[in-house]
C-alpha cells in the first residue's frame, strides 16, 4: 500500500484527492490537513464523505510515500521545504508548472526558481516516460489540460489560435467571494477573463502553439468545454488522422458523430470521469478547423490526473483507482 | 485492408457482400459496401437532428 | 461470472443499470435491448458510456442469468412471460411490488395476478432474508425506498404520516412530453402530485402508515428529498435510538449535525452513490417528528438498489459494484 | 411626485426597490444609500440598473416623503431614529413585524420596544385601511406573506397547520458566506430550518394558526412556494368558496386547473411580477386540506408589496407601477 | 388604440408578444391564433399570462392593424397570403430577412421569393428611416441581432471574425424532442452547431464580414452572449470611439468598467428587457479584438424588437411599451 | 461505559480526565467529561450556521 498525505485537503481538489484515494486500492490515505478545520471530521467540510475515518489536521508531522499539494497558487512554494526529500511530491497547483521565463510573464516573481527545472510536467499522454521517474510532479492546470491534448496533434503545424472556454464554479475553489454566491453566479455567460489567462502559459510551452484564452464562466458546477479556432488547409480525414495517436490512449475518447443530439464534446458525458473528450469539425469555406475538448476540471483538470501520474510514478497500472464510467444523466 | 473514407484508417474486413453495411472500428463510422472489385466503401448519410435553437 | 441482461436499456434506469454492471467484477453484459435503438451503439443513447463495446437489441433469444427489466410500469407484466423460468427476474417496473388489492387501488388492473404473490420485495434493509432465495424481485420505487427506509423503524407505533417530496427530472424517464423540455421544467417547484400518489401503496404495504404523498418537481437532474411529518410524543435521544437499528446498514447513513451548513440529507451529497442519508428533527413544542431522506434516485431508487438485490441473491457481497463515494460537489 | 429613499440599496431587497421605483411614474428617486458602495454608480453592484443616473451615499441627510428601510433585521431598530418624523417609513426588516411578546420567543431583544405598536402591518390583503392612514409601516416576510395570504380565509377554523417551504438563494441577501457559494448552493434541496422558523410569528400574529414552518433551500435565485397542510371536513366546492373574498384582489390568483401541466402554483409563473398565486386541494380519504402559495420574494415577498404600501399610503392607485406581467418562461 | 393579432401565439415568441402588447399602452389585442390550443384561455400555455382574457383562435378572419407572424421559418411564407394587404405584417421567421442567393446557399428553395424584396429588415438602430414607411418587416433572428449590432462599427474594416455563440433553450421554441428535455439538456455545453449557423446570413448581408459562428446551448432558459474574434491594429481608446455612434441609441448599453466583477456583458443583467449590452477588449499582444454582445432573445431578439419595429413603424416613441429594466438578481 | 447524552448509546470509555473531549462514536456528538466520579458528559454546544434564508 502507497501512503498519501492531502495537503489543502478542505478545498475542492483536496476533496476530490480524498475520495479517489479512498477508493483506490493500493492506496492508504495517512493525513488529510487543513489549517481552518483542523480536528474536525472530514465530512464536516465534504459531505460526500460522510463515512470516511478521517480528520483534518494542521501537524505536517505525517508519514507519506506520496504528497499531494492541493494548495492555492503562490502557496505551494512557500510551503513545500516542509516536504521535500520525504516523499514525492505531487503539486496540483501552478507554481511549478511553466518555465521561470514564462512564470514571469503570466503570474511574476517566484520565490523558489531553483526547484522549477526539477519538475516534471505531469500530462501523462505527454510525458509519460519523465513521470515514471519523476520525485517531483507538477500537475497541469484544467483548463490547460484540455487545450494542450487537443493542440498536440497541431504541434509545429500551428503557430497561433484563438480558445474560448467555457469553465464550471468549482474551478474557483471553495472560497467566500460576492461574485460566488448562487444569486450572482447562477444563470451567467460571464467573461472571467478576456485575455491573457494565465493557463496559456502551459500551452505554449508544451505545444508551442500561441493560444489566446477568453474564458467564460457557465452555470456548471463541474466540468469545462475549450472551443478552439485556427486555420488551415486540411479535411475531415486528415484530422481523423492526427488524432490516431490518441487510439490506445486509456482516457482520451474521440466524439465525433455524423448523427444524433450528441455528436461532439460535452463536459456533461465526462463528470466523475477521468475522460477528456475530444472532437473536431472542419469548416471547408474558411478553412478553419474547430476543435472541442471537455473534461471533469476536478477530475482529468486536477485530481484525478494527479493519481494517474501517482500510479505512473509508483509502477502501477495507470489506470488504477480511476475506471469510473461517467454519471449521466447529471 | 480497406480505408475507411471517413477517417482514412486501414480496416481489416473479411468476406464481404455488396450493400452489407460495416461500421469502422476507428471512427465509428456506418460504411456501405458499393463495390466488390475492387472494394468500395461509402459513408451511410446520417441526419444531423436539429432541435431548433 | 453472472451474465446479465437489461431489457429496457435505452431508458434512465436501463443506462444506470448498464453502467454499474459494466464496472461490475463479477458481472457479464450479455444484452441490452432497446426497440427504437436496435443495432446502434450504447453510447449513442448514453453518452458516458462511450469506450464500452456494446450495441442495442430487441431480439431477447439472450444468454442470461439475470435479467433486468428496467420497462415502464404496466409493460413489465406484458412482457414477463417472455422471461420467467429462463434466469432470476429484478423488475424495476412498480408491476410486482404490491398487493392486488393495493394495486387496483392505486393502478388499476392487473394482467398477470397471479405471479404477485412470487415476487419478493427487494428492499434489502427489510427483506434481505428473502432476497436471498427469490426468483423474482419487484424492485422498490424510489419515492418509496426513501419513505419506507424512514418510517420503518416507527412501524406499528404510527399510522398517519405527511410525505413532501421533492424530485429530480430523471425520475420520469427519457421520453418526450413537452411539460418536460428544459424550458419549462428548470427553475420549477412543480405539484407533480397533490396527494394520493402511487407510491403510496408501498408504504402502506411495508410500514402500516397511512403516508400521504404530495410530489414537488424542482430543478434537479437527480436525487429526492422527502420530508416527513408526523405527531408523536418523544425526544430527540429516543429517536436517535430508533435508528440505531441501521449502524450496520452498508448504504443508510445516519445524518444529524449540530453545527455547520449541512446538518440534515440532502441529495446533493449522495448523487452517484447507492447511499441514502436519513436524518431527523424534533420539534417539541408542537410534539412533531420530522424526518429527512435523501438518495440518488437511479441509484438507490433504482438500478443501484437492482444490483443490490442482485449481489443478494447470487450469494456475492452484498456491497461488491456498489460502493461508490458521492460525486462533490456536483 | 414621491420623493423616496432606499436606505441599504446595495442589498438585493434594495436593488429592487430602486429598480420599481424608477420605473413608476409618480415617484422620483432621491436617495440610495450604502456604507460599502458609497460614491459608486448603482451599476457596480445591480448590473442590470445600468442606464440609471444614481450614486450610493452613506449621508442620510436626504430629502424624502417616503424612506424604505432595506437594512437587515437588528439594524433597522438600531437606526431609524435618524429617520423618525422625516418622513413616511416603511421597513422592511423583521424588527417592528410583531408583538413584543412574539418578537422575544423568535427573535430575542428588542432595542425600540416602544415604536411596536406604532407600526401598522402592511400586508394591504388583510390591513388595508390601517395602511391608509400609516406613518410607520411593517413590510411583512416573504414567506410569512405567501403563508398568510392562503391561511387567512382559514382564520378561526384552523388552529394548526405544517407548512413545508422552497425557498431561494435571494432570500438570503447579497452577502459572503461559504455555504451560498455556487458549487455548494447549486442542486441542493437543503434543509434550512427544521423548524421554529421566525417567520411563524407573523403567521400566528395574523391568523391565528400555530404554523410549524420546515424551510428547504432549492436551486432557485428567486421565488418560493409554501405548501400548507392540515386537517379538515370539507369539500374542493367549499374550498374554492372560501378563496371568493381575493376575487377583487389585484395581486391575488387562483390557480387550479383539473388538466394540462400547470395545474397549481410554483414560483416560475410569478417571477418578475407582484402577484401571489394561490391554490388549493383536497384530500377526501385522508380529510386533509393542501394549499399551495408561491411569490416572487423580492417583489409581493418584498420590494413589491413595499411599494403597493407606499401607493396606498400616499393616495395613489394601488397597482401603479407594479402592474407587471410575469416573465416567462424564465 | 393599434389594434394587434399574433399569429403562433402559443410558442415563446407568440407568448413573449401577447405579454409586451397586453401592457403596451397603445395596443389592443385582437387575436392570438394557436392550431393546437384554439379554444383556450392564454394561460393554459403560458400560465404567467393568467388573469388576461384571451383566448386561442384558428380563425384567420381578424380586423388588425398590425400582425405579427411568429411561426417557424419556412412556414411564414406558406400562410402569408392569408394577410397580405389587410394590415403590416412583422414576421418574426427567417423567411423574408436575406436575399434570396443568401437564403437559397442558408436555407434553401424559397416558395415567395418575389416577396423577399418588399421586406425592410427590421433592425432599427441600422433601418429605423425604412422602418418608419414598412408595410412588411421581416424581424431579425436573434443570434443576428446581438452579431451584427457588435460588428456593424466595423463594416468595412474587418472581413472575417470567428463568432462563439452561448445560447439558451427557449431559443429552441417550445417543442418536444428527446434532446431538449430537462436531464438531457440540463447543464450542457453542447455543441449545437459547429460551423455554418443559418444566421451567418444576416451578418453577411448587413456588415459584409463573412462570420463563421460556432453555436452552443447553454444551461440557460433566455439569454445569449455572442464573442466575437478578429485580428486588427487599433486600441482600446480607438474601439470607444466606434461605439459612440450608439450613444443616442435607447436600447444597447456600453458595457466596459475597470473594476469589479461585471466588467463586460452577460445576458444575466438584460433578461426581461429590450436592452442589448455590448462591450470589448483588445489584447494587444495579439492585435486581436474581441466583442462581447448579450441580449433576451425572446426580447431585443425577438418580441421586444418587434414591438419596437411596430412602434417606429406607426409612428409613436419608439420606447412606449419596452422601457423595462431588467430583472436582477435571477 | 457511559452513557452518550445525546443519542443515548452505550459508550466505551478508557481513562478520562476531566473538561476532556471525546467523540460518541455513533452519533457523533462532541462531549464534555464534566465530572468523573461519577463520570458525567456534556454536550459540547456548537453553532448552528444561519445564511440568512
Ligand atoms: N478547482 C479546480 O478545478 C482546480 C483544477 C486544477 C488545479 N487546481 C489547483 O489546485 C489547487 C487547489 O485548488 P482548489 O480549487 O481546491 O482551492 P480551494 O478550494 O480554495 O482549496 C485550497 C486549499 O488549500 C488550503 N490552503 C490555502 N492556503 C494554504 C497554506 N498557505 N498552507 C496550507 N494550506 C493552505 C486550504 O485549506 P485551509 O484554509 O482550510 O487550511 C484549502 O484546503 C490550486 O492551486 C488550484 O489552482 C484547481
Ligand atoms: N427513473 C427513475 O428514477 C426510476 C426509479 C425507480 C424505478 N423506475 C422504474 O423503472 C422503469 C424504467 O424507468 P425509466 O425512468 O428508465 O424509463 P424510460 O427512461 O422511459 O425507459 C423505458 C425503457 O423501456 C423500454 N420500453 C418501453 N416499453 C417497452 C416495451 N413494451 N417492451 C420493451 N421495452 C420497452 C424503452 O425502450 P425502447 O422504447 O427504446 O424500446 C426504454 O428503454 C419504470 O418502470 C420506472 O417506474 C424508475
Ligand atoms: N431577500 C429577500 O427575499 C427579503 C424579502 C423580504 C424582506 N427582506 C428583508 O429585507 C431586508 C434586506 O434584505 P436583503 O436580502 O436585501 O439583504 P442584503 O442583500 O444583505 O442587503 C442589506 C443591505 O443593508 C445595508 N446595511 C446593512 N447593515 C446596515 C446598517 N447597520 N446601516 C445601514 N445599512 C446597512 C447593506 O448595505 P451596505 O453594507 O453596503 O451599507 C445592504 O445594502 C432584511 O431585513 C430582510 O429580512 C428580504
Ligand atoms: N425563440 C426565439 O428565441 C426566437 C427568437 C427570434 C425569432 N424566433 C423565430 O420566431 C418564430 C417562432 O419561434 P418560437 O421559438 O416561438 O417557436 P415555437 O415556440 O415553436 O412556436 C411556433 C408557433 O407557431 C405556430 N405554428 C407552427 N406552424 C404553424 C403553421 N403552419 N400555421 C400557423 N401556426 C403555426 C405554433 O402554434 P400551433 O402549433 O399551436 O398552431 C406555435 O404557436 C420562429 O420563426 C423563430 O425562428 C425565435
Ligand atoms: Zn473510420
Ligand atoms: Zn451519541
Amino acid at each position: 500500500m502507497i501512503k498519501a498525505a492531502v495537503v489543502g485537503a478542505s478545498g475542492y481538489i483536496g476533496g476530490e484527492l480524498v475520495r479517489l484515494l479512498a477508493m483506490h486500492p493500493e492506496v492508504e490515505i495517512t493525513a488529510i490537513t487543513s489549517r481552518r478545520y483542523a480536528g474536525k471530521k472530514v465530512h464536516k467540510v465534504h459531505p460526500n464523505l460522510r463515512g470516511l475515518n478521517l480528520r483534518f489536521t494542521n501537524d505536517y508531522n505525517f508519514d507519506a510515500d506520496v504528497i499531494f499539494l492541493a494548495v492555492p497558487h503562490g502557496e505551494s512554494m512557500k510551503i513545500i521545504d516542509e516536504f521535500l526529500g520525504s516523499a514525492k511530491i505531487i503539486d496540483l497547483s501552478a507554481d511549478f508548472r511553466v518555465s521561470l521565463d514564462l512564470y514571469k510573464r503570466y503570474y511574476g516573481e517566484h520565490v523558489k526558481p531553483e526547484l522549477i527545472d526539477e519538475f516534471v510536467y505531469g500530462l501523462p499522454e505527454i510525458h509519460r516516460e519523465e513521470i515514471k521517474k519523476a520525485e517531483l510532479i507538477a500537475n497541469p492546470g484544467c483548463n490547460a489540460t484540455a487545450v494542450i491534448l487537443a493542440l498536440y496533434p497541431f504541434k509545429g503545424d500551428v503557430s497561433e489560435a484563438i480558445v474560448d472556454l467555457k469553465v464550471s464554479s468549482s474551478a474557483g475553489g471553495r472560497r467566500e467571494n460576492v461574485a460566488s454566491i448562487h444569486p450572482e453566479r447562477s444563470h451567467v455567460v460571464r467573461v472571467y477573463k478576456a485575455f491573457h489567462h494565465r493557463h496559456e502559459a502551459e500551452v505554449i510551452q508544451e505545444t508551442n502553439v500561441k493560444a489566446q484564452f477568453t474564458v467564460h464562466s457557465v452555470d456548471l458546477v463541474r466540468g469545462l468545454l475549450a472551443t478552439i479556432y485556427f486555420k488551415m488547409e486540411t479535411s475531415e480525414k486528415d484530422l481523423y488522422k492526427m488524432f490516431f495517436r490518441y487510439l490506445k490512449e486509456p482516457f482520451i475518447r474521440i466524439v465525433k458523430e455524423k448523427g444524433g443530439i450528441q455528436r461532439l464534446p460535452d463536459p456533461k458525458y465526462v463528470i466523475g470521469s477521468n475522460f477528456v473528450d475530444i472532437g473536431f469539425a472542419y469548416d471547408e469555406e474558411n478553412q478553419r478547423v474547430i476543435l472541442f475538448s471537455a473534461l471533469d476540471n476536478l477530475i482529468k483538470g486536477g485530481a484525478g490526473q494527479a493519481v494517474q501520474n501517482m500510479n505512473i510514478a509508483f509502477g502501477l497500472d495507470e489506470t488504477l483507482g480511476l475506471s469510473y464510467l461517467p454519471v449521466y444523466p447529471i | 485492408m480497406v480505408e475507411c473514407p471517413v477517417c482514412g484508417a486501414e480496416i481489416e474486413v473479411g468476406e464481404l457482400e455488396l450493400h452489407q453495411i460495416i461500421e469502422c472500428p476507428v471512427c465509428g463510422a456506418e460504411l456501405e459496401v458499393v463495390d466488390l472489385d475492387p472494394i468500395v466503401l461509402e459513408e451511410v448519410p446520417e441526419v444531423e437532428e436539429d432541435w431548433g435553437e
